[in-house]
């Protein structure tokens, strides 16, 4: 398939195809891209995936709702909470069941330790992306001390299932409160490291800014949603238009960027990581008492039967559920929007005409996880 | 007066001793073969001791421990793993160029030996002093990419050949800026001789002597030098994230370990040119003519001050690597034609100016 | 011992220099090519004329034979080969090489060479230097200057190929 | 002119931005002994604690007199998403009521294929199994870990209903 193409300057040269990946360093995991280069600029890049599917969907079908809850950890692996708990809402809407506030307080700030988690994970990862080898030691550090206040409360640090339908699994640990608090505070001083090591960096804003734009329309009709699409502006913060669990009840912005370039992306995370921060800080003195398990479910859930959607927001972006019920222990359709899927297959848009390094910068700020996309 | 402690005393007594038992080309075979495994010798342990160190400063920067667990504080980690690099298989890919493929370790070796030869370790202890030795270390490094360019090519991978490229245009464009930058210093010193490049520093380092213009040339040779050795945040040639591992992708066991070895090599004789020419290489620290200060200095021997100098250069440019993140090929282009040699040059009129006018200390 | 490394070189040269122009692979024939150069320089090392052995390290070994290889590298493939070429124009070749060498040799043989009385050894730096910019006898300004207007032709000349690219 | 500063300013700008860099990984390195986060880990053994909640296996709980609560209801065996847990129960008549009773014979547990979800445990009606924070299980033949959990000769408590 290699052909002959013109230049401009009536120079033949030569295209050729690169596979990155499936093993690659920062394809983040069992990715395939197929690059069609013209020397060091990219033509075209096919991503194939399918290389981890484990077919969540199909196992679901047979799975009681309990048990899919359990599953969705292993889909987008870093935003664990927010999959269980997306899974637990929509159980709960179909039931009809209302949570208790202590429930929805202590799924919000779970939500947004896992949020901070997945954001200091990738922000490790993209700096190594771009070469430079320490920052990816700094986030895991930071890192670490939500995954300890995880592993104390929930029992595990990555894969947690602390979500059930109707509630949560056990309840916050006493020190969890403290853990959090000095979590935080250390944090706060952390996150301005961050900005002296990367993204004041001159080499890296050089690297990243003004490359691998995306307009606000092309986002839009991308589905590219999450701090990617909010980079570009488009507004699709599920936790703003559609507020579940406790985020109706705290301040928080939604941050939106308008030039929509690598830079952008990489802004509005590290902007986000000082929103959860903020989020946590409002709702870590006030919880309230209550349930943190409504009796009215059943240990064998069955829902109506009926079609039921719920979406959260992921660190990734919106994730979708959705559930077709023929009143059955398991759903009849189980399907997942997963927000890496859509976010993934707008790479070739923009990376065409660039580099194969930013190639890599750009697949950084996407932040794909890629069980989420294979599920 | 105590002056610094002078090593031609021992290399001419055994000079002497084997020509009273040897004829002479006997004795300069056999001085050759000394030198020659001494070197070998050195570059073996020193290139250990740099990727053990390397690691540990790494760690450190990383809030790691580094390796800990071979021999105490991990001090045989970087042992075990050249026996492990020894005892791979060597793999050539379908289709490689056998020849070159096989070669290339070689050139690229061969290349940072030829350039450790002409390096003054101390007083009396150089392999040779030739009137052109900065030149020379020059001339013979610029060799090296040869083996980058050759090894990426003949591998038969993409990733390896741009790799290679990368590099080509990499050290091809830098190395003007490292030779511009070492100017300023023979500008200033008249020579290009590395002995009388030191000797006149006896009173003061050059880079004390030489005010701003020197400094500037110090930093410009350390940025320079860092792309030449393809060292972070230069290392595009390998971009472990871009091109998994660059020219070298497809090379196994010891072939490997040969590049590995050039690599630290390069990075030791850019840090001893380094702090030869600006630092003063062996010489130890003088102000001026205060004599007492200067003799209490000098009881410290000469090898001390110059591995304790390069130590210093290596330590500044690891501490570029583990802290910047990597540039992309054009912007190193630009970095390099647009910024460093447009200042070395109008830095290089300033040094000569201020050499003819005399106004160094 | 400098007989030895002489001959050493010399062989190296010859056998280099054959395997540089019968190889068929063009990559191969740069590398041979490298090791004649290197040779080359090593034979400067020996005559002690060391400034004139570090140029032809930095201007051939890592300037030139590097450039080719670059060359080569942007556009040959990796099992390209070159088409042998047949017996009538190799026959022509040999004939016509052995004529140069026979002019060479014939030249090099009836001449009278005379020492300059300049003193054996190295030669500076300074003295180079100097000498390239004096206008006296044996002074080389001209050819100097001559040689930097060239260049300077050749940089403005890259600069204006460079530079239509942008206006596009 | 503009062009000039703009380009002197570049060079400040971007020498600024290094060094703060170089700032925060040098005050990292000097302070390398107080801020080093990595454990040592099989050296830490003594002193390593788990947390309470921590889930490293499943474990039937037996008493002192070799007595556990499991009724052999197989709540968990259901509960289970990967087939984890196989319980082969037995009757027994009760000696004091006469009644044929459900006990366990084996109570198996795979543990490479468990998941440690926790379902099971939520699910068990008597509170007999629960998470043990132990975690070196690592074996060198697969057989190793499928294991039995009830211990030989041990009975279901008697206040368990």
């Amino acid at each position: 398939m290699i052909e002959e193409v013109e230049t401009k300057d009536a120079i033949k040269t030569q295209e050729y195809f690169v596979n990155m990946g499936p093993q690659h360093p920062s394809t983040h995991g069992v990715l395939r891209l197929m690059l069609e280069l013209d020397g060091e600029i990219i033509k075209k890049v096919t991503p194939h995936i399918g290389y981890i599917h484990r077919s969540i969907e199909k196992m679901s079908e047979k799975d009681s709702y309990r048990q899919i809850v359990h599953l969705t950890d292993r889909m987008d692996y870093l935003s664990n909470h927010m999959n269980n708990e997306a899974v637990c809402l929509l159980v709960e809407n179909a039931l009809e069941v209302e949570v208790s506030d202590r429930v929805k307080v202590i799924r919000t700030i779970m939500s947004e330790l896992t949020r901070l988690s997945s954001h200091q994970l990738w922000w490790g990862v993209m700096g190594m992306d771009l070469g430079a080898l320490t920052t990816f030691l700094y986030a895991f550090r930071d890192r670490e001390m939500i995954n300890d206040i995880f592993e104390e409360t929930c029992g595990a640090r990555l894969t947690v299932n602390y979500n059930v339908p109707g509630g949560v699994m056990f309840d916050i640990h006493p020190n969890f409160q403290q853990r959090v608090k000095d979590f935080i505070k250390s944090f706060k001083t952390k996150l301005p490291e961050y900005d002296d090591l990367l993204s004041n960096n001159v080499i890296f804003r050089q690297r990243t800014e003004g490359v691998g734009i995306l307009s606000k329309e092309d986002a839009i009709s991308y589905g590219v949603t999450g701090p990617t699409g909010r980079a570009s502006g488009f507004s699709n913060d599920t936790r703003k238009h559609k507020p579940y669990s406790a985020y109706d009840r705290v301040e928080f912005k939604e941050i939106l960027m308008d030039k929509g370039d690598t830079f952008s992306r990489y802004k509005a995370r590290i902007l986000e990581m000082w929103e959860s921060v903020s989020i946590i800080e409002q709702l870590i003195d006030n919880i309230p008492e209550g349930d943190i398990q409504e009796p009215s479910v059943k240990q064998v859930i069955k829902l109506p039967k009926g079609e039921f959607y719920q979406s959260v927001e992921t660190a990734r972006g919106e994730l979708g559920v959705y559930v077709v019920s023929d009143g059955q222990k398991s759903p009849y359709r189980l399907k997942f929007r997963s927000p890496g899927f859509s976010n993934l297959f707008v790479l070739d848009h923009m990376v065409r005409g660039y580099k194969i390094a930013d190639l890599v910068a750009m697949m950084s700020t996407i932040d794909l996880v890629i069980p989420d996309i294979d599920r | 007066m105590k002056e610094p402690l002078d090593l031609t005393p021992l290399t001419q007594s055994i000079h002497d001793y084997l020509l009273s038992y040897l004829s002479p080309f006997w004795t300069t075979t056999v001085e050759w073969v000394i030198i020659g495994v001494l070197l070998i010798a050195f570059v073996a342990l020193s290139v250990m001791g740099l990727v053990y160190i390397e690691r540990k400063v790494a760690a450190f920067f990383q809030l790691r421990l580094g390796p800990n667990r071979v021999g105490k504080w991990g001090l045989l980690q970087t042992l075990a793993d050249f026996l492990k690099l020894l005892m791979k298989e060597h793999i050539t890919s379908k289709n490689a160029d056998k020849f070159l493929f096989n070669l290339a370790p070689f050139i690229i070796v061969i290349a940072s030996f030829l350039a450790i030869g002409a390096i003054p370790f101390a007083l009396g202890l150089q392999a040779m002093d030739i009137n052109i030795g900065l030149f020379y270390i020059t001339a013979a490094s610029s060799i090296g990419v040869l083996g980058i360019l050759i090894g990426g090519w003949a591998g038969n991978n993409k990733y390896s050949l741009i790799g290679a490229l990368r590099s080509g245009a990499q050290v091809v464009s830098y190395e003007i800026s490292a030779v511009l930058s070492l100017l300023t210093i023979v500008v200033l010193s008249g020579s290009l001789q590395l002995s009388t490049i030191i000797e006149s520093q006896s009173d003061g380092w050059w880079i004390f002597k030489g005010h701003l213009p020197v400094f500037i040339a110090f930093i410009m040779f350390l940025i320079a030098g860092t792309a030449e050795t393809n060292r972070g945040p230069f290392d595009l040639a390998e971009a472990e994230s871009e091109l998994t591992a660059g020219f070298h992708t497809e090379y196994s066991g010891i072939k490997f370990a040969m590049f590995f070895l050039a690599e630290y090599v390069n990075l030791f004789i850019i840090a001893a040119v380094g702090a030869t020419v600006f630092l003063g290489g062996w010489m130890p620290f003088h102000i001026g003519n205060w004599a007492a200060f200067n003799e209490v200095m000098n009881y410290i021997p000469p090898v001390i001050w110059f591995f304790f100098k390069v130590g210093f250069v290596i330590g500044l440019i690891m501490w570029f690597k583990w802290t910047f993140p990597r540039l992309r090929i054009d912007q190193l282009l630009v970095l390099e034609w647009k910024y460093l040699l447009p200042i070395n040059l109008v830095n290089l009129i300033v040094v000569a100016f201020i050499a003819m006018m005399g106004w160094y200390f | 011992m400098e007989r030895l490394i002489f001959y050493i070189l010399a062989l190296t040269i010859i056998l280099f220099s054959v395997m540089t122009v019968t190889s068929r692979n063009i990559l191969r024939a740069a590398i041979y090519l490298l090791f004649v150069l290197l040779a080359t320089a090593g034979i400067y090392f020996l005559l002690n004329y060391n400034f004139l052995a570090a140029v032809q390290l930095t201007v051939y070994s890592g300037g030139v034979v590097v450039l080719i290889v670059f060359a080569v590298l942007l556009t040959a493939k990796i099992d390209h080969k070159l088409e042998p070429v047949n017996k009538v124009k190799s026959a022509l070749t040999a004939l016509l090489a052995i004529i140069g060498l026979g002019a060479i040799l014939w030249a090099v043989f009836g001449y009278n060479f005379t020492g300059n009385g300049m003193a054996e050894g190295a030669y500076d730096v300074k003295a180079i230097g100097s000498s390239l910019l004096s206008y006296g006898q044996y002074g080389y300004v001209l050819p100097f200057e001559v040689i930097s207007i060239l260049l300077l032709a050749a940089m403005v000349g890259a600069i204006m190929i460079a530079k239509r690219y942008k206006n596009d | 002119m503009n062009a000039i500063t703009s380009y002197f300013k570049d060079i400040f700008h971007a020498i600024k931005t290094l060094l703060t860099g170089m700032r925060v990984t040098g005050y990292y390195f000097s302070h390398a002994r107080k801020e080093i986060i990595t454990q040592q880990y099989p050296e830490n053994r003594d002193t390593l604690k788990m947390f309470d909640r921590f889930r490293g296996i499943v474990t039937l709980t037996h008493d002192e007199n070799n007595e556990h609560a499991c009724t052999g209801c197989s709540a968990c065996e259901i509960a289970c998403p990967n087939g984890t847990i196989e319980i082969i129960s037995d009757r027994e008549e009760d000696p004091e009521t006469g009644k044929k009773k459900k006990i366990i014979d084996k109570f198996i547990y795979h543990y490479s294929m468990c998941t440690l979800c926790n379902l099971c445990i939520i699910s068990c009606p008597t509170d007999a199994i629960k998470m043990d924070p132990s975690f070196e299980y690592a074996t060198f033949d697969r057989k190793d870990l499928t294991m039995i959990l009830n211990k030989p000769g041990s009975k279901i408590r008697k206040d368990v209903k």
